[in-house]
């Protein structure tokens, strides 16, 4: 193309009204301007961004054959993509123009005539420097496959993966665990309104598994993906169940009929209940199917289960226990991904002198949450210390709920606030209350955080109950002689008194983690994380569902705390963030992206660890014969940040419109002296 | 002798935080001093820090980058590596005799119009402080 | 010609006479020696001084030097000549540097006379200081030198303990003898400075047998020979740069924005880029071409074309190369693997 | 100390590996107080290879001084190994190539060679003048015996060894397939008194330092071209597109390529000291790494070469990054 042959530069100062004008000695720096090399055509115009201020330039660049465009005006961050217009318009590259600022960093920041005029001549001389060495770029689309990869069927994942098939696109919702609802699932019930968790949930467990757009993958996991928004290739891995999933009817004779049935502490019942090797992990989970426990099933794990065999393949009728199951890799392509891979609950073995691991009457809230469930081990009664047969036991008289376990504690590395264990705290005081109505209920706070819809009405409620609310940290538990009383040490901070209180239950109210494997998620997207170890947010006002990798979002508590309604907000937000793309069918690329001469390159990988999107990767490359690694950058996932520049020793590689030799001559021109 | 001269610096700034930041400046007609002359980047984290020295060369009398703050980068961790090299470049020259004041970085994000201004004036005191810049100016080709 | 002397303890004083001329000597900075303008007579010293570090060429062929400059728009250019009338006098150049000199003159008087060198050349005394005692690495008589050799110089002065014999070659040592206000020496200096030259002479350490090598070096072109030197080049400009007699020059503008310069500087065949094309394309592409081109330049292509050998034996290249490429090693090695490649031919 | 036999015998043994293309060792000079780098590619040269205190080189250098010849159409390129010898503080180099990604550890055949020290050419020159004589040495304890020629002259070592030996805090090799000679046990540390002492003086004190040392650069490129770590295929410094540094000498221009070299081998260098031993015209270019080295590892607790699985320095950051100079 001609227009990268000679420059010839046209410069158009603007007057901005009288906000340049009235500062600025316009006629002057047209007239410097019109001197510099390779200007053409140097003009004033009192608006260049009006419709005949943009015809003065189209006209130009028809009659001069101008092909570079610099605007002196206002900021580029508010009239360049109306200029990059006007060119593209006129037939010139829109990368062809270059602005220099002369309002918002010269005359309005200014009131010195002669300093400002001789400011806004550097300023122009700059980008006129600039502007010989820009290049014609390339705007590119590329197409979005309509489908959308979700990770976490908890109630995010599900939430985002009914709003998309409901709008008429493929899902694809992967679940490590054998049954989708997450933690949500786990809980009784929700504060402030106390609806049943499981009565709202079930509904939407039960759609999902049933709509045709959405293709349900539990008991799987994500193992490789590639490509970038728009073109994303997944690999998942469909673990074993050991039961054919299409025969199974969930009647669960199976279970009964395990040898180790009720032997294995079940996961879902944060293992105060137990479980068999082949099991539901409850009794409304979705899929309603089997799945055998390779770790702990005897014939999977010793070869043999007792003289006769299996006794599960024994009682199924339809046949379905198949020892000899493979994992399978499904691959597959989607557009566009929703993380939503939930949290972890704080692990209190990280606090110690709270008793947690020795003393069954120390549990967390979700523990306690199985222990009130109705459909938990204990039928709901709030009963402990019963054997192994499920007989005995006793109520607790005096309850004591503790705050902020493993949440606003650096002494754990968790600075954050968890921004739910307040209420659900003190929903479970309710609880307790409404179980026991005899029982001393004592709740050890910090602060008392009820910011949300019916959260302080709520706590208000609660406390006249009842309901004693301390001020205070507690600094010990531990038990007291053989039977079950627990001694909480404790300050009162409001009176300064220090407590030695008893209680025969403790609730630990344990904060949210993130996931202990959030690594692998990282490592499969190039995320970020924040300080508190969650999911890092594109923006943290702006773009909260979006991240840094484009096309993948955000959903629930894999970026940071928070509740259920807020979640499921967060779970829509990602949806239509998702759907925007699809329904588009097509993404905008970057055109002001890295570039690797690979030539030069050393494939040393500096840019690669520096990339914050994954963008770079070390290719082999053929010099004369000899097969080396150079670096490749991948233009749909490059945002042109240019860090890859700054530490590429070479200079290898280079971000399109800032490189080295386009930056070095602005210097050249601004650090001479006027 | 240092009463007459009138510093020049050059200033990196990134689009998303700090260059918005010298915007707001301009449009709350915050004033402030002419010397500081502005390079507008993506980010600080495509700032080498050779620029640093390519500046100094070619006679500015100082040097400020100016990124989004900690943990608010645009590109979320740019300003990070800024940082770094910035910390390390400013041993540098300060080893090889440059006088520290004349490196600068500062975090400015897109609301810190004013405090873009007292950033310039701390810039420029500190070049003014500083003196010339005369150490290693590359040769002007003198007609 | 006149023979002079003047007392050691008075050489500021001999300095301080030469008004007329920028004059020139040897300046220490820690260990390193480096011909400089005398700002201050009583600092020079030629004691204990074996030889600069870096050659005295640079006092005719500055390592940069402005051709011209131009500026944008303007068609015409200033030439930035020397001024042959400003006269200038190197004190202390050993004998070998200023061999090198009449060397590199074959060079720049060649097809295109180079007025900025010719005119340094002209506007220059050379006043040479023989070596007492040669260095580790000197082998000048091979090539055509010696401790005491006079050829090149304008004077030549012996350290004879307590005064400074002063032998006047040509008419500008003549000058140089006048202008200094140098007395005349004696007999006895003479034959002093006459025996401490055949001395030296027997001291050189290392010497070669040069006849034959200009013509077998050729026929080692293609051989693997050189790689066992090559392959330990760290292909720096060392021995080059350091050479009194390399000569090699790269031109580059260097332009501001509306101002420009055209400037020389020393370029070297060991760099990869001194010979690599536009394309990308380098037909000396490994340490193998380089290696091979700075020996046969010196022994074999100069002594084609001008009939001298372009080494002076200083032992720089020797001395200072970081991992012991020795020209003379290599050399004496190619008379062998010469023989071998003649026979099998 | 090496068994000189032990040494050519592994030598052997590793050139006649079908998988080795050369060997890289050290063998006597013709002359003076430095041994020269020996590129073996055939087991009948093995004899000539030596080890003692006057194997200064740095020999990982070669490794990537090799050019990648252009391969014939058809041929397949030559993917045999390289076998080089190293001292502790050469094997930082392997290690922080390594990292880097410039070869793969299959690539290389480390041979380890224990070390107590090697001989500072300066040094040895200002005791016992400049020699035409071969020089052979042996470090004994705290003393260097040191053989010019048939004479035996014996000093303390701190008199005659580089100064990096002297407070070498990894005499043993990081990285090695094969140990020649017993582990050694390190007898120094380093607390860069050396960079403290530099700091006391004043900025202007400073530049007149380094404007009296960069005038002397006549930008032979030794210093880079010696260095282990610098092997891109073409160096910012000399490229014309952009051109950072002219090539023209004066101080304006040699500062700008000495902060350059410097900037370039921050949080990279390991301390061979190679640059300053070759520089023609004396300049201490081992100051500013060693400040950079230190900075590096005060601000950042950043050490490079010494472990193969680390992220580069500037590559990396910690959100913890100290910052007081920010505003």
């Amino acid at each position: 193309m001609a227009e990268n042959y000679r420059p010839k530069i046209g410069v158009y100062v603007c007057h901005c009204g009288i906000n340049i004008g009235s500062v600025v000695d316009v006629p002057a720096v047209v007239e410097y301007a019109s001197k510099l090399p390779g200007v053409a055509v140097s003009r004033e115009y009192t608006y260049m961004c009006s419709d005949p201020g943009q015809n003065l330039i189209k006209e130009d660049i028809e009659k001069e054959e101008l092909n570079r465009v610099i605007v002196a005006s206002c900021s580029p961050r508010m009239h360049e993509p109306t200029f990059r217009k006007t060119l593209k318009e006129a037939g010139i590259n829109p990368y062809f123009l270059e602005m220099a600022n002369i309002r918002e960093q010269c005359s309005w920041v200014h009131e010195d005539r002669d300093e400002a005029t001789e400011k806004a001549k550097k300023l122009i001389e700059a980008s006129v420097a600039k502007a010989l060495l820009l290049e014609a770029l390339e705007e590119k689309e590329v197409d979005v496959i309509p489908s959308c990869l979700i990770i976490g069927a908890g109630i995010a994942g599900i939430q985002a993966a009914l709003d998309i098939a409901e709008a008429g696109f493929k899902v694809y919702l992967v679940e490590k665990t054998p049954s989708v609802g997450g933690h949500m699932a786990q809980l009784d019930k929700t504060f402030p309104t106390l609806d049943c968790s499981a009565c709202i949930l079930t509904p939407k467990m039960v759609d999902v598994a049933n709509h045709p757009n959405i293709e349900l993958m539990t008991y799987s996991q994500l193992e490789e993906i590639s490509g970038y928004v728009g073109n994303f290739k997944a690999k998942i891995r469909k673990k074993a169940r050991y039961v054919n999933f299409d025969t199974c009817t969930g009647c669960g004779v199976c279970a009964e009929n395990c040898r180790l049935a009720g032997r294995i502490p079940s996961e879902f019942d944060e293992f105060i209940g137990m479980r068999g090797a082949i099991y539901l992990p409850f009794p409304q989970a979705v899929p309603a199917k089997y799945t055998i426990d390779p770790q702990r099933c005897l014939q999977l794990t010793k070869g043999k289960c007792g003289k006769e065999g299996p006794a599960c393949v024994e009682a199924c009728g339809p046949g379905c226990i198949d020892f000899e199951q493979e994992d399978e890799i499904v691959e597959i392509e989607c557009g566009t991904v929703i993380v939503a891979t939930g949290y972890d609950v704080f692990d209190c073995r990280r606090k110690p002198e709270y008793g947690w691991e020795e003393n069954a009457n120390v549990m967390t809230g979700l523990e306690f949450e199985r222990l009130v469930s109705a459909s938990g081990p204990t039928g709901g009664k709030p009963i402990l210390g019963r054997d192994k047969k499920g007989e005995g036991g006793y109520e607790p008289k005096k309850v004591a709920f503790i705050h902020c376990v493993g949440s606003r504690d650096k002494s754990v590395g968790n600075e954050y606030c968890s921004r739910v264990c307040c209420m659900y705290l003190a929903k479970q005081a309710h609880l307790i209350r409404d179980k026991l109505p005899e029982a001393e209920i004592t709740v050890f706070y910090m602060d008392v955080r009820a910011f949300g819809k019916g959260f302080e009405e709520f706590y208000d409620r609660v406390r006249r109950e009842g309901i004693r609310y301390v001020r205070g940290n507690p600094s010990e538990i531990y038990r007291k002689g053989d039977d079950h009383t627990m001694v909480i040490k404790v300050e009162d901070t409001l009176t300064g008194t220090p407590l030695e209180y008893e209680a025969d239950l403790v609730v630990l109210g344990v904060g949210l983690e993130p996931r202990s494997d959030i690594r692998e998620i990282i490592d499969l997207f190039k995320l970020s994380q924040s300080t508190d170890g969650f999911f890092l947010e594109a923006h943290p006002k702006l773009r909260p569902v979006d991240t840094a990798s484009d096309g993948v979002f955000l959903a629930g508590c894999c970026q940071g705390p928070k509740d259920i309604p807020d979640t499921v907000a967060q779970a829509k937000g990602a949806a239509s963030s998702a759907l925007i793309l699809m329904a588009y069918g097509k993404v905008k690329v970057e055109a002001q992206v890295s570039v690797v001469n690979p030539d030069e390159c050393r494939g040393c990988g500096f840019c690669v660890e520096v990339c914050p999107f994954g963008a770079i990767e070390l290719v082999d490359e053929n010099r004369m014969g000899n097969i080396v690694k150079v670096a490749l950058v991948n233009e749909a996932l490059c945002k042109g940040c240019g860090s890859c520049a700054a530490a590429c020793l070479s200079g290898a590689i280079q971000p399109r419109s800032f490189k080295d030799e386009q930056i070095l001559p602005q210097i050249a021109v601004l650090g001479v002296k006027p | 002798m240092t009463e007459e001269y009138e510093p020049n610096i050059v200033a990196f700034l990134c689009n998303w935080c700090s260059y918005a930041g010298a915007d707001l400046a301009g449009t709350s007609r915050t004033h402030y001093l002419p010397n500081v002359k502005i390079i507008r980047v993506m980010c600080s984290g495509r700032v080498n820090p050779l620029f640093i020295v390519n500046a100094l060369q070619q006679g500015a009398d100082g040097v400020l980058i100016s990124g989004c703050h900690p943990g608010d980068c645009h590109y979320l961790e740019g300003n990070f590596f800024a940082r770094r090299r910035f910390m390390l470049m400013r041993k540098l020259l300060e080893h090889v005799g440059v006088d520290p004041g004349r490196v600068n970085m500062s975090w400015v994000s897109a609301s810190e119009g004013a405090k873009f201004k007292d950033v310039v004036d701390d810039v420029v005191a500190k070049a003014k402080e500083a003196g010339p810049m005369d150490q290693f100016r590359r040769r002007q080709i003198n007609w | 010609m006149g023979d002079y002397k003047f007392a050691k303890d008075k050489l500021a004083e001999v300095l301080s006479a030469l008004e007329e001329y920028e004059v020139f000597a040897p300046e220490a900075i820690g260990d390193v020696l480096r011909f400089k303008a005398v700002s201050d007579p009583a600092g020079v010293n030629l004691d204990d001084y074996d030889n600069t570090t870096v050659p005295p060429k640079e006092l005719m062929f500055p390592q940069t030097e402005t051709l011209f400059k131009y500026r944008l728009g303007q068609t015409d250019v200033e030439p930035e000549l020397p001024d042959p009338s400003s006269k200038r006098v190197v004190v202390g150049i050993r004998p070998c540097d200023a061999l090198a000199y009449t060397i590199v003159d074959n060079l720049y008087g060649w097809d295109f006379p180079d007025p900025y060198y010719q005119k340094r050349r002209e506007s220059t005394t050379l006043v040479g200081l023989a070596c007492a005692v040669p260095c580790s690495t000197c082998f000048c008589p091979s090539v055509g030198g010696a401790p005491a050799s006079e050829k090149g110089l304008d004077a030549l002065m012996f350290d004879l303990g307590d005064v400074y014999y002063v032998k006047a070659l040509t008419d500008k040592g003549e000058e140089f003898g006048r202008a200094a206000g140098l007395e005349a020496a004696g007999d006895a200096e003479s034959k002093a400075a006459a025996k401490q030259g055949e001395d030296a002479l027997a001291k050189v350490p290392r010497s070669i047998e040069t006849t034959g090598i200009p013509e077998h070096l050729p026929a080692l072109y293609d051989d693997t020979f050189w790689e066992q030197f090559s392959d330990r080049c760290l292909s720096c400009g060392i021995c080059t740069f350091l050479c009194p007699t390399c000569h090699c020059f790269d031109i580059q503008d260097e332009c501001e924005s509306f101002d420009g310069r055209r400037a020389r500087m020393w370029d070297t065949c060991m760099f990869a880029e001194y010979t690599r094309h536009t394309s990308g394309h380098n037909p000396r592409p490994t340490r193998k071409e380089r290696t091979r081109n700075r020996i046969s330049h010196k022994y074999s292509y100069f002594p084609e074309k001008f009939d001298v050998i372009a080494c002076v034996g200083c032992g720089r290249c020797i001395k200072n190369c970081p991992v012991n490429i020795d020209i003379l090693d290599i050399l004496e090695k190619s008379k062998q693997a010469g023989a071998k490649e003649a026979k099998t031919a | 100390m090496v068994d000189e036999k032990k040494l050519q015998d592994k030598a052997k043994e590793t050139l006649i590996r079908d998988d080795v293309r050369r060997l890289i060792g050290w063998k006597r000079s013709t002359y003076g107080y430095e041994a020269a780098p020996a590129v073996l590619t055939d087991a009948s040269q093995a004899d000539q290879l030596i080890f003692d205190p006057t194997c200064v080189q740095n020999l990982a250098s070669f490794i990537s001084l090799e050019e990648k010849k252009p391969v014939a159409r058809g041929a397949e390129p030559d993917t045999r190994k390289i076998a080089v010898m190293v001292k502790g503080c050469d094997s930082r180099a392997i290690v922080q190539q390594l990292v880097e990604k410039a070869y793969s550890r299959d690539d290389v055949v480390v041979l380890g060679i224990p070390c107590m020290g090697v001989i500072d050419r300066r040094k040895a020159e200002k005791l016992f003048g400049e020699t035409a004589g071969q020089v052979s040495a042996k470090v004994d304890k705290e003393k260097v015996a040191v053989d010019i020629e048939g004479d035996v002259k014996t000093v303390d070592r701190k008199d005659i060894l580089m100064d990096k030996c002297l407070r070498c805090r990894y005499p043993n090799p990081l990285v090695s397939d094969f140990l020649l000679g017993e582990e050694v046990e390190k007898w120094a540390d380093d607390d860069f008194a050396d960079v403290d002492d530099f700091e006391k003086m004043s900025p202007e004190e400073k530049w007149k330092h380094w404007d009296e040392q960069f005038s002397k650069c006549i930008r032979c490129y030794s210093c880079k071209s010696v260095c282990p770590m610098c092997y891109c295929v073409e160096c910012v410094v000399t490229q014309l597109k952009p051109q950072w540094t002219r090539r023209s000498t004066d101080i304006s221009e040699n500062t700008a390529y000495h902060i350059q070299r410097a900037w370039h081998l921050a949080g990279r260098c390991i301390e061979c000291m190679e640059c300053q031993r070759v520089c023609p015209v004396d300049i201490p270019i081992m100051t500013l790494n060693r400040k950079m080295t230190r900075d590096v590892k005060e601000m950042f607790d950043y050490e490079p070469g010494v472990d193969p699985e680390g992220e580069p320095m500037l590559a990396s950051y910690n959100p913890q990054d100290p910052e007081d100079y920010i505003m």
